[in-house]
C-alpha cells in the first residue's frame, strides 16, 4: 500500500494523478478462506481489518452484495459518542472512540473525525433526570461528561430557541463526541484490510449457508461456494436473511430509518445536538449540509422507504428549536434498514452453529461503534469466544432476561 | 349546597367564550350535550333490536354513518362500539334503561358527556380547513351528510362529521384536554384558506 | 406512506394507524413448564421475512381495533388486510 | 447602460411595469414577468458567483430550477435565503439580491487561489491529507469548513408563516407543458378531480420558451383557460412537486407569495405545502437538457442553448451579439435560429459530420454559419467568454486535429442532447431503461411499482415533439381517468405546422466528452459535467483510477451530483464518462436513484405549521385556567400542563414546594390530580382479566373497594401502576399514571383483541370525563364535611373504598386513596363541574388553611412515604421484588402478564439492584438526582457504581434532605453506609434506610 501525504499528494498531481493505485484489489474468491465476513459495511471491513493486522488471520475474504459502505454505513448521520449509561454500552462506544481517536492516522485515510462536541438537550423535569443519572454514570465511567446549563447551552449555540415549546432545561455535554466522515470509514477500511491480504469481494451475495455436523462450513453466493473455517455475518439490515439461512431466528426486526441533510450553508451550528424530548439529531457536516436524523417507523421493512410523516415529525421539531433555519431548504432525504433488538442493544455472540459469529443488531447506533464493534468481533472469532467488550452482547441475554435495555432504563434513543 | 341553577351556571366546558369568524369561516363549540358510549354486539338482532327501542332509532349500522332521530343522534365508532348524543335527556336518566337493552355482562354502557366537546365548523372553505389538518378526504363525493369518520387532525384524534352538503358544515369532536390545541389550528389554518 | 384498508372503516391514510409486529404469535398456556428458550423465544425472536409479512396493525385513530395484514417487506405492498381470527389469507401468486 | 440586452420587443414580460432591484450593491431595473436571471441577463450582467471548491467565476447556464451555477443570496436580515437559483426567483420591485462563496467581492476574490492549486485539490484529496499531525485536524477542519458551504445562513427566526394541507384527486397531472395541459384535459370533464401541478408561473411548459406558434399558444392558452373555469380541477402553478412516495402519496410545494417579495404577502403564508393522494399520476415532466462537456466549459457565457432560446422568447433578452452554438444533436439548431432572428451573429458548430440539408437550409436563411463535425477545443475569457477555438473532431470523436478557428463570442449556447425528467417516476420506485435512439434513461412501464400506478408522457418519457406529447399526454390522461371510473374528454389537436418546432431533439450523436489536444487532466483546462460542486472528467478518470467504480462509490469519492441541484445537468454525463473508461454500456455502470425532493424545498414549508403553540399538543385539564389566575408555574408532563408549583409573591421554586409540602402534612392540601388515565372497565370476564393483567388477586375486591395494582410486560419489568376499584358485579374503574394513560388502555386492547377476544370485556377511556381534585392532610375530612353529604367517618367510608354522593352540590365520586400518606380523598365529578368544584374547595378551604400543591411538593410527600413513581423510580428495567413489592404479587395465581420471566437467572437474582431509602450524613445536602453509589471512592474515574439516587428532595417534614434510590442487593444493607460520588469529584456520605421516612405504621392514612 502507497502511503497517502501531503507530499504524495504532490508528487502524484506533478504526474497529473495517473499512477495511484487502487484503493483496494477486486480479486476473484478464493475457494477457501480461515474466515469469511459476510457483508462490506463498516463493522464487516473492520473486522476483517483487526483479524488482518491484530489477530493474524488475513486468509479471509468480505462479501458484499452490493458495493462497500452501501448499507447503514452510507446512510447515517455519522454521530460519535460513547455517552450511554450501561456499563456494557459504556464498555462498547467508549472502545470505539478511543479507537476513532487514532483511526485516520491507524489507517493513513483521513476519516475526519472531528470532536466538535456533542450535546443532548433537556426539556422536562424528566429529562434533567434521565440526563443527571446518564451524566453521573458516563463520568464514573472515566468518560468525560458535562452538564450544562441552559445558559451555557445558549453560549455554545446562540442560534438556539431556549424557551421552545418545551423549553430547554439544561444539557449534558460530551466534549469528545463529534462525527466522520461515514464513507471514508468505509474505504479506509477496505484499503487498510485489502493491503493486509484481505480479499473484498464486492457484487457477491450469499444465497446459502452450509452447515455439516452442526458447524459452518462456507457459504453459497451468487459467485459460487466459498468454503470457510469460521464465518462471521456483519450484515446489518439483514442478518435475519442471514440467520434464516443457517436455521435460526433472532430477536430482530428491521425497521426503516430515514435521514435528511439541507443544502450547505457556511458555519452555523458547531456541535452535534441531540434532543430526545422533541426528537431533534442534528450536526453539520464540513461541506456545510446540515445533517438530520429522524426517526425509525414502526414496522418492518426492507424497503429503504419511511413514512413521510417521520419527515414532518423531524423538520417541525427542526424549527422549533432552531427557528432559524425555517427558511433553509432541504436538500435531500433517505432511509436505511436498522436492525433492531427488543433491548435495542446489539449482538455480538457465538450462535448454535459452530464457528458460525453473529454481529448484529445496531438499531441507530451502529455507526459510531463502527472501530470497536470490528475490534471486538475480530479478536472474538479469532479467539473463538467472545473477549470482554463483546461479552455482554450475547444472544443468551433474551434467555437470561440479562438486557441491557438502555432505551427502556433511560428512554433514550441512540 | 348549591342548587341546580348554581349548578349550572357554573358548568364550563373547554372552549366556554371562545368564537371565530372570518375568511368565510365560522368555528364555534357547540351547546355540550350527554353522552354515551355503547359497546354490543351489533350483530346480533335482538340487541339491536332493544336498543332501537330505547334510542328510539335503529342505531347507525353501518359504518362511517351516524344515525339521527329527533333527540338523539348514534355515531358508529367501530364494529361494537357506538356513540350516543343525548340531546334533550342526561345520561344519568337514560343509562340505566340503555344498559337494560344489552345482555347482562356482554357490554357497557358509559357516561362520556363530558370526555369530549364537540367544535363546529362551517363556511364555503369549511373542507380546506379540515383538509389543512387531516388526510381524510372531505370531499362531498365520499363525505356527505349523515357521515362521520374517526380520524386525526393535527396530532388529536376527532370524530368528523359531515351535517349539511349546501353550506359545508362539519362537527369536530375532539377530547377536551385536546379542545384548545385543536381550536387554535383550526382557527390557525382558517386565516390561511 | 402506506392506504391501509381497516376492515371495518375502510381506505385510510398509513398515520391513522400503528403497526404491532408480526401476527399469530400465541401466547403458550402453562407458560412455568416453558424452558428459558422456548419463553424467549415467545417474548423476543421474531421471523423478520424480506418479503411476505404477517402482521399486526391496530387503527388508533380510528375504530381502535386491531387486525392483521399481509405485506410484502421489500415493495411495501399490502396484499390482504383481515380481522382477528379470520383465516389467514393465502400468499399472492405475484408478490412483487 | 440600462437592460442593454434587452430586445425591443418580444417576450412574455410587462415593459410597463419596470421593477428596480439590486445585486452585489448595485442597483438595475427589469420588467414583470422577469426572473432574477433574465433581468441580470438584461443588463449584460453575466458573472454572477462562485464555484464551490475552486472559486471560479461562474454565470448562468439554465432558465429553470436545473441551474446549478447561479445561486444567489436573496434578501437580507430575517428575510435572508441562501442558495436560491436566480432563474427561480421571479422579479419583484425592491428585491435585494448577492452572489456567494466569494470574498472580498464577486470580482477579485480571495478563494479562487484554489483554482491556481487545484491540480493539487483532485477528487478526494481530503482523505489522502489533513493528517498529522492529528492535533491538527480540528483547526484544519474548522478551515474547511469556513471554505465550504455556499450562502449563509439567517440568523434571525423566520418571520414567515407557513400552511401545509392534504388534498386527494383521481388524476394528479405533475407538469403544465403541452403533454400535461392534454392529460389533464382527457382527465376533467366528468366529475373526476384532477389536479395539475406546474413549477412555472404560467401553464405552457417548454412552450413558453419556444419561438412563439400561434397555433400551439392559442391551444395552451384555450387548454388552460377550460381547465380553469372546472370547478373539479384544481390549477397549482408556482408549485413544484418534491416527492413521490407510496400508495401514490406527492408532496409539492407552492410558492405563494414568494413572488410578491418580503412582508408583502399580507396574512397569506409564504408557501404552502401539499400532501396529495392520488388514484392515478401522469408524469408529464419534461426534460433537462444536458451541456456537453468541454474544455473550460464553465466560463460564463457558456449556457444550455434552450436557455438561450428562453431568453430571447420569454425574455426578450438576447445575452450576447456574438454567439455560438455547439451541439451534437438538432434541438439547438432552434436556438441558432432564435438568435439570429434576434440579430446576433451566430456560429453554429456542430460535432456530428453529417446534418441534415433541411437544418443547414434553416441556417444559411438566417446567415448563420455552420461548422460540421467541429468541437470547440478551448475557450478564452475567465469571466466571462471572450472566445471560443474550434476544431474539427476526429471520426472516432476521440481527438481534435487539422485547422483552428477562433470565434469571437459573448455566449456559447451548447447542447448535449436531452435528458427526460425520470426523478419522478424514480422516486415512485420504476426502474429505468436506457434508450439509445436518444441517449438517455426512459421510465420502463413494465417495471413501475404496482402499488404507484400512473403514466410517464412526454419528454420526460423520452417523446420530444410537441405533436406526440399532447398525443401522449391525451391518452394518459384518458386511461387515467377511465380507471378511476370516469368518461374521458377529447383533446383537440392545434395544427402543427413549423417543423422545426415540433422535430424534437433529432438525430443526437452522442459526444460524452469533447477532446481536447491534451489527454484528459494534462492540460490548462478543465472540463466540468457537475458545475456545482466542481467535479471535472479527470476527477472521474481518478476515481475510476482508484477503484471507485460503482456508480454510488464514484458520486460520493468525486461529490459528483451531490449539490444543491442534485446532478439535473451532470448525472448522465458523469454515467457516461465513467462508462466509457470502463468501456461499458451506459446501463452496466447504473443509473444513480433519485431520491426527494425533486428540488431542495424550505424546511418552514415542511414543519413550520405545526410549531409554536401547535408544536406537540398541549393538554389542558378543566382547571387549567384557575391554576393561570393561580400564578401556577407548569411542567410538562408527557403532553400534559401540570402545575408544578404555586409560588406566592415573593417566593421562588424552593420556599413554594417547601411551604405547599409543609402545608399538606399540617393542615390539607389539593392538587389537580385530572391528568391521572382513567378508564371504565366493564363485562363478564373482567375481574379474570384484571387479574391476568396485574400481578396481585381480584376477584375478591368488595364493590366500592379500591386496590393498588402493578402491570408488568412481558419481560416482567414494571410498566405502570395504579388504583383500581370495583364499582358494580362486572364494573372496575382503572386509574394509570397520567404519562401510562394512552399506553396502558392499548395494552388492555391488544390482549383483549388479539390474544383473548372471547372474553366479555369492555374497556373505555374516561380520563377527560372526570375532574379530579385530590384533597390531602390532616383537616381534609374536616373541609369535606362542611361541602358533602357523604358520610365521611372512618367507619362508613374507610381508606380503600370509594362512595357516592355530592361534594358542593356536585354528583361526585369520591376515592379514599392517598399518594402522599395523608388522610385524603381524590374528588371525582364530572368535567363540566371541575372549575367550580375547584373554586368551591379554594373558597371553603380558607379556614382550614388549605393551599394548593403542585406536582413537585406532591413528589416530595410521596417520596417521604416510599412511594414509587414509574418512570422516575423505576426505568423499564425494574421487578417488583426490586421495588420491595413482593407483597403484591401473587403466589397462587397460575399465571399473569411477566410472571414467567421472574423465573429466569437474571431475574432471579437476589443481588440485584434494589430499592432504599437514603439519608446523607450532612442532613443539608440534597442528592442530585441520578447521583451514584459507587462501591469504593477512588480519587478519579473509573470507580464501580452499584446504586443511584432516584429522587431526592429537601423535605420540611424530615427538617433534613433524603432521597429515594437504587442500590444493588440493598434490601440487605439497611443500616449501612455507603459512598456517592459526586459529578465536582466531592464523595458524599449516606445511610442507607427503609424507603418509608414519615408514619412507617400508616396511621395517618387510615385516620
Amino acid at each position: 500500500m502507497k502511503a497517502y501525504s501531503l507530499f504524495s499528494l504532490a508528487r502524484n498531481a506533478m504526474s497529473y494523478h495517473r499512477n495511484w493505485q487502487r484503493a483496494w484489489r477486486s480479486p476473484d474468491p478464493k475457494k477457501h478462506y480461515d474466515v469469511v465476513i459476510i457483508g462490506g459495511g463498516g463493522h464487516g471491513l473492520a473486522t476483517a481489518y483487526y483479524l488482518a493486522t491484530q489477530c493474524g488471520i488475513s486468509n479471509v475474504a468480505v462479501l458484499e452484495k452490493g458495493w462497500l459502505g452501501g448499507g447503514n454505513t452510507g446512510r447515517n448521520t455519522t454521530i460519535v459518542r460513547s455517552n450511554y449509561l450501561l456499563d456494557a454500552s459504556a464498555g462498547m462506544y467508549e472502545h470505539a472512540v478511543k479507537l476513532w481517536e487514532g483511526l485516520s492516522q491507524e489507517l493513513n485515510y483521513n476519516v475526519m473525525f472531528s470532536q466538535r462536541g456533542l450535546l443532548h438537550l433537556a426539556h422536562s423535569v424528566h429529562d434533567m433526570q434521565e440526563i443527571g443519572r446518564r451524566g453521573n454514570a458516563i463520568h464514573l465511567n472515566g468518560i468525560d461528561s458535562e452538564f450544562l446549563t441552559p445558559a451555557q447551552v445558549k453560549e455554545m449555540l446562540p442560534i438556539i430557541n431556549l424557551d421552545c415549546h418545551y423549553p430547554v432545561m439544561g444539557g449534558l455535554l460530551q466534549r469528545r463526541g463529534g462525527t466522520a466522515r461515514h464513507d471514508a470509514v468505509a474505504w479506509g477500511y477496505a484499503r487498510g484490510a485489502d493491503a493486509a491480504g484481505v480479499d473484498i469481494i464486492q457484487n457477491c451475495e450469499v444465497t446459502g449457508m452450509r452447515i455439516e455436523n452442526n458447524q459452518v462450513v462456507g457459504v453459497d453466493t451468487s459467485r459460487g461456494f466459498i468454503g470457510a473455517g469460521k464465518v462471521g455475518s456483519v450484515a446489518a439490515g439483514h442478518s435475519s436473511v442471514i440467520a434464516e439461512m443457517a436455521g435460526f431466528k433472532l430477536p430482530i426486526e428491521c425497521y426503516p430509518l430515514q435521514a435528511l441533510v439541507s443544502e450547505p450553508v457556511k458555519p452555523i451550528i458547531d456541535c452535534v445536538v441531540m434532543s430526545n424530548g422533541i426528537h431533534v439529531y442534528v450536526s453539520q457536516s464540513d461541506k456545510g449540509e446540515l445533517v438530520v436524523g429522524a426517526g425509525s417507523d414502526a414496522y418492518n421493512s426492507y424497503s429503504q422507504r419511511g413514512s413521510y410523516d417521520f419527515i414532518e415529525h423531524t423538520v417541525g421539531p427542526l424549527c422549533e428549536l432552531f427557528p432559524l433555519f425555517s427558511r433553509l431548504r432541504m436538500l435531500r432525504q433517505w432511509a436505511g434498514i436498522v436492525d433492531v433488538t427488543v433491548d435495542r442493544s446489539p449482538i455480538l455472540s457465538k450462535t448454535s452453529v459452530k464457528n458460525l459469529f453473529f454481529n448484529c443488531g445496531w438499531g441507530t447506533g451502529g455507526f459510531k461503534a463502527t472501530p470497536g464493534s470490528g475490534h471486538a468481533f475480530a479478536h472474538s472469532i479469532a479467539a473463538g469466544e467472545m473477549n470482554a467488550i463483546a461479552a455482554p452482547f450475547s444472544i443468551d441475554r433474551f434467555n437470561t432476561g440479562a438486557l441491557i435495555d438502555e432505551g427502556a432504563a433511560a428512554a433514550v434513543a441512540h | 349546597m348549591a342548587d341546580q341553577a348554581t349548578l349550572r351556571a357554573g358548568m364550563a366546558t373547554p372552549l366556554s367564550g371562545q368564537s371565530y369568524s372570518s375568511n368565510g369561516i365560522t368555528i364555534s363549540e357547540q351547546q355540550s350535550c350527554d353522552k354515551l358510549i355503547v359497546r354490543a354486539d351489533f350483530s346480533d338482532a335482538a340487541t339491536v333490536a332493544a336498543l332501537s327501542q330505547v334510542l328510539g332509532q335503529t342505531p347507525a349500522l353501518e359504518a362511517n354513518t351516524y344515525s339521527m332521530a329527533d333527540d338523539k343522534a348514534v355515531y358508529w365508532l367501530g364494529p361494537d362500539e357506538r356513540l350516543v348524543y343525548l340531546h334533550a335527556q342526561t345520561a344519568a336518566d337514560t343509562i340505566g334503561s340503555v344498559q337494560a337493552a344489552i345482555p347482562a355482562g356482554k357490554g357497557a354502557v358509559v357516561d362520556v358527556s363530558d370526555y369530549y366537546t364537540v367544535i363546529q365548523l362551517s363556511g364555503q372553505n369549511a373542507r380546506d380547513v379540515l383538509s389543512s389538518g387531516t388526510p381524510f378526504d372531505v370531499h362531498p363525493r365520499v363525505f356527505g351528510a349523515g357521515q362521520c369518520a374517526q380520524t386525526r387532525y393535527g396530532s388529536a384524534t376527532v370524530l368528523l362529521s359531515a351535517l349539511d352538503d349546501d353550506t359545508p358544515t362539519f362537527n369536530v369532536q375532539v377530547r377536551w384536554s385536546f379542545a384548545q390545541y385543536l381550536w387554535t389550528y383550526l382557527a390557525r389554518v382558517a386565516g390561511y384558506c | 406512506m402506506f392506504i391501509i384498508t381497516c376492515p371495518y372503516c375502510g381506505d385510510r391514510d398509513q398515520t391513522e394507524f400503528t403497526c404491532h409486529g408480526e401476527a399469530h404469535i400465541a401466547r403458550p398456556l402453562n407458560t412455568e413448564s416453558l424452558s428459558d428458550e422456548e419463553w424467549g423465544d415467545y417474548v423476543f425472536f421474531r421471523q423478520n421475512p424480506k418479503g411476505m409479512h404477517r402482521e399486526r396493525w391496530v387503527h388508533a385513530h380510528g375504530c381502535r381495533r386491531w387486525f392483521n395484514a399481509l405485506r410484502n417487506t421489500v415493495s411495501d405492498e399490502i396484499f390482504a388486510t383481515y380481522k382477528v381470527g379470520d383465516a389467514r389469507p393465502p400468499l399472492p401468486e405475484n408478490p412483487s | 447602460m440600462s437592460q442593454s440586452c434587452r430586445l425591443d420587443s418580444g417576450g412574455r414580460i410587462d415593459r410597463s411595469k419596470v421593477l428596480q432591484f439590486t445585486f452585489d450593491g448595485k442597483s438595475y431595473t427589469g420588467f414583470k414577468g422577469d426572473t432574477l436571471a433574465s433581468a441580470l441577463l438584461a443588463n449584460g450582467v453575466k458573472l454572477l458567483g462562485r464555484s464551490f471548491k475552486y472559486h471560479r467565476p461562474r454565470g448562468l447556464i439554465a432558465a429553470g430550477s436545473e441551474e446549478p451555477n447561479a445561486l444567489m443570496q436573496l434578501e437580507n436580515g430575517a428575510y435572508t435565503e441562501p442558495n436560491t437559483r436566480a432563474t427561480c426567483i421571479e422579479l419583484y420591485d425592491g428585491l435585494v439580491a448577492n452572489s456567494q462563496n466569494r470574498w472580498p467581492s464577486l470580482g477579485f476574490d480571495v478563494g479562487a487561489i484554489n483554482s491556481s492549486v487545484a491540480r493539487f485539490l483532485p477528487a478526494g484529496f481530503y482523505y489522502k491529507t489533513f493528517m498529522w499531525p492529528a492535533s491538527m485536524w480540528m483547526t484544519y477542519e474548522k478551515f474547511i469548513r469556513k471554505a465550504a458551504g455556499l450562502g449563509v445562513s439567517p440568523t434571525e427566526p423566520d418571520p414567515d408563516v407557513y400552511h401545509s394541507r392534504y388534498a386527494t384527486c383521481d388524476v394528479l397531472v405533475i407538469g403544465g407543458g403541452p403533454a400535461g395541459l392534454a392529460a389533464a384535459t382527457a382527465a376533467a370533464g366528468s366529475d373526476a378531480r384532477v389536479m395539475l401541478i406546474d413549477e412555472q408561473s404560467e401553464f405552457g411548459g417548454s412552450t413558453l420558451g419556444a419561438a412563439a406558434v400561434p397555433e400551439v399558444a392559442s391551444w395552451v392558452a384555450a387548454s388552460t383557460a377550460a381547465l380553469a373555469a372546472n370547478n373539479n380541477v384544481t390549477l397549482l402553478p408556482r408549485t413544484t412537486v418534491t416527492g413521490y412516495f407510496d400508495y401514490n402519496y406527492l408532496t409539492a410545494v407552492e410558492k405563494v407569495t414568494d413572488h410578491l417579495g418580503p412582508g408583502n404577502g399580507g396574512t397569506a403564508p409564504r408557501q404552502r405545502f401539499w400532501k396529495i393522494r392520488a388514484s392515478r399520476v401522469v408524469i408529464a415532466a419534461g426534460s433537462i437538457e444536458r451541456p456537453l462537456v468541454f474544455a473550460d466549459n464553465d466560463r460564463p457565457g457558456i449556457m444550455l442553448a434552450n436557455a438561450v432560446s428562453t431568453y430571447i422568447n420569454r425574455f426578450g433578452v438576447l445575452p450576447d451579439q456574438n454567439i455560438v452554438v455547439f451541439t451534437n444533436n438538432d434541438s439547438a439548431y432552434r436556438t441558432a435560429v432564435d438568435a439570429a432572428r434576434s440579430g446576433a451573429t451566430v456560429t453554429m458548430v456542430d460535432t456530428r459530420a453529417e446534418v441534415s440539408a433541411e437544418l443547414t437550409r434553416v441556417l444559411q436563411q438566417h446567415k448563420v454559419k455552420q461548422f460540421t463535425g467541429h468541437a470547440i477545443s478551448s475557450v478564452q475569457g475567465t469571466k466571462g467568454v471572450k472566445a471560443v477555438r474550434i476544431m474539427p473532431l476526429s471520426a472516432d470523436g476521440k481527438s481534435l486535429q487539422g485547422q483552428a478557428w477562433e470565434i469571437n463570442c459573448g455566449i456559447v449556447a451548447n447542447s448535449g442532447g436531452w435528458t427526460p425528467s425520470v426523478h419522478m417516476f424514480s422516486q415512485s420506485g420504476g426502474k429505468l431503461q436506457y434508450d439509445n435512439s436518444i441517449e438517455g434513461f426512459v421510465p420502463d412501464p413494465a417495471k413501475a411499482k404496482r402499488i404507484n400506478p400512473g403514466f410517464s408522457v412526454g419528454a420526460c418519457n423520452g417523446s420530444f415533439a410537441t405533436g406526440d406529447c399532447i398525443a401522449e399526454g391525451a391518452q394518459a390522461g384518458r386511461q387515467a381517468v377511465e380507471a378511476c371510473g370516469f368518461v374521458a374528454s377529447d383533446v383537440a389537436m392545434p395544427e402543427l405546422t413549423d417543423a422545426l418546432n415540433d422535430t424534437g431533439m433529432g438525430g443526437i450523436a452522442a459526444l460524452w466528452l469533447v477532446p481536447t489536444v491534451h489527454p484528459v487532466g494534462e492540460g490548462p483546462a478543465k472540463h466540468f459535467h457537475d458545475f456545482q460542486n466542481d467535479v471535472t472528467a479527470a476527477d472521474i478518470h481518478l476515481a475510476a483510477r482508484e477503484g471507485y467504480l460503482s456508480v454510488e462509490h464514484l458520486k460520493r469519492y468525486t461529490t459528483t451530483g451531490m449539490a444543491t441541484d442534485q446532478g439535473k445537468t451532470s448525472n448522465l454525463n458523469a454515467l457516461a464518462i465513467m462508462a466509457e473508461i470502463r468501456g461499458a454500456q451506459i446501463p452496466e455502470v447504473g443509473t444513480t436513484t433519485f431520491r426527494p425532493p425533486f428540488t431542495p424545498l424550505t424546511f418552514g414549508a415542511i414543519g413550520g405549521q405545526e410549531s409554536k403553540d401547535l408544536f406537540l399538543q398541549e393538554r389542558h385539564t378543566p382547571m387549567h385556567q384557575c391554576h393561570v389566575q393561580n400564578n401556577a408555574v407548569f411542567e410538562d408532563v408527557g403532553d400534559w400542563k401540570r402545575p408544578w408549583y404555586f409560588p406566592h409573591s415573593g417566593e421562588d421554586m424552593h420556599a413554594a414546594v417547601q411551604r405547599e409540602t409543609l402545608s399538606v402534612r399540617t393542615d390539607v392540601g389539593m392538587l389537580d390530580a385530572s391528568t391521572l388515565g382513567k378508564i371504565d372497565i366493564q363485562g363478564a370476564d373482567a375481574a379474570e382479566f384484571l387479574e391476568m393483567i396485574y400481578t396481585n388477586n381480584w376477584k375478591k375486591l368488595a364493590i366500592g373497594n379500591c386496590r393498588y395494582g402493578l402491570m408488568l410486560n412481558e419481560h416482567g419489568m414494571i410498566f405502570d401502576d395504579g388504583v383500581t376499584t370495583r364499582l358494580g358485579e362486572h364494573h372496575y374503574h382503572m386509574t394509570t399514571t397520567s404519562g401510562g394513560a394512552a399506553r396502558v388502555l392499548n395494552w388492555l386492547e391488544e390482549w383483549l383483541q388479539t390474544e383473548w377476544p372471547e372474553k366479555q370485556v369492555y374497556c373505555t377511556s374516561v380520563t377527560e370525563q372526570w375532574a379530579v381534585v385530590a384533597l390531602n392532610g390532616p383537616k381534609a375530612r374536616d373541609l369535606l364535611a362542611t361541602l358533602s353529604d357523604i358520610d365521611l367517618s372512618k367507619e362508613a367510608f374507610p381508606f380503600m373504598s370509594m362512595r357516592e354522593g355530592q361534594v358542593a352540590g356536585i354528583p361526585a365520586r369520591v376515592y379514599r386513596i392517598s399518594f402522599t400518606g395523608e388522610l385524603a380523598y381524590e374528588i371525582n365529578v364530572p368535567a363540566r363541574f371541575g372549575r367550580q368544584l375547584w373554586e368551591t374547595l379554594q373558597e371553603a378551604g380558607k379556614p382550614f388553611n388549605l393551599c394548593h400543591y403542585g406536582t413537585e411538593a406532591m413528589h416530595v410527600l410521596r417520596a417521604e412515604k416510599g412511594f414509587i413513581i414509574v418512570g422516575q423510580d423505576t426505568d423499564g428495567t425494574v421487578t417488583p421484588a426490586d421495588m420491595d413489592m413482593d407483597w403484591i404479587v401473587s403466589k397462587t395465581k397460575p399465571d399473569f402478564l411477566g410472571k414467567r420471566s421472574f423465573l429466569r437467572s437474571d431475574t432471579a437474582r437476589d443481588d440485584r439492584q434494589q430499592l432504599v431509602g437514603l439519608l446523607t450524613t450532612d442532613p443539608t445536602v440534597v442528592l442530585m438526582e441520578g447521583a451514584h453509589i459507587v462501591q469504593e471512592i477512588k480519587d478519579a474515574p473509573p470507580m464501580t457504581t452499584i446504586g443511584r439516587v432516584t429522587s431526592s428532595y429537601m423535605s420540611p417534614n424530615l427538617e433534613r434532605s433524603f432521597a429515594l434510590g437504587m442500590l444493588k442487593n440493598g434490601l440487605a444493607r439497611k443500616g449501612e453506609t455507603v459512598q456517592l460520588s459526586l459529578m465536582n469529584g466531592d464523595a458524599v456520605e449516606a445511610l442507607v434506610t427503609d424507603p418509608v421516612f414519615i408514619d412507617k405504621e400508616g396511621v395517618r392514612v387510615r385516620g
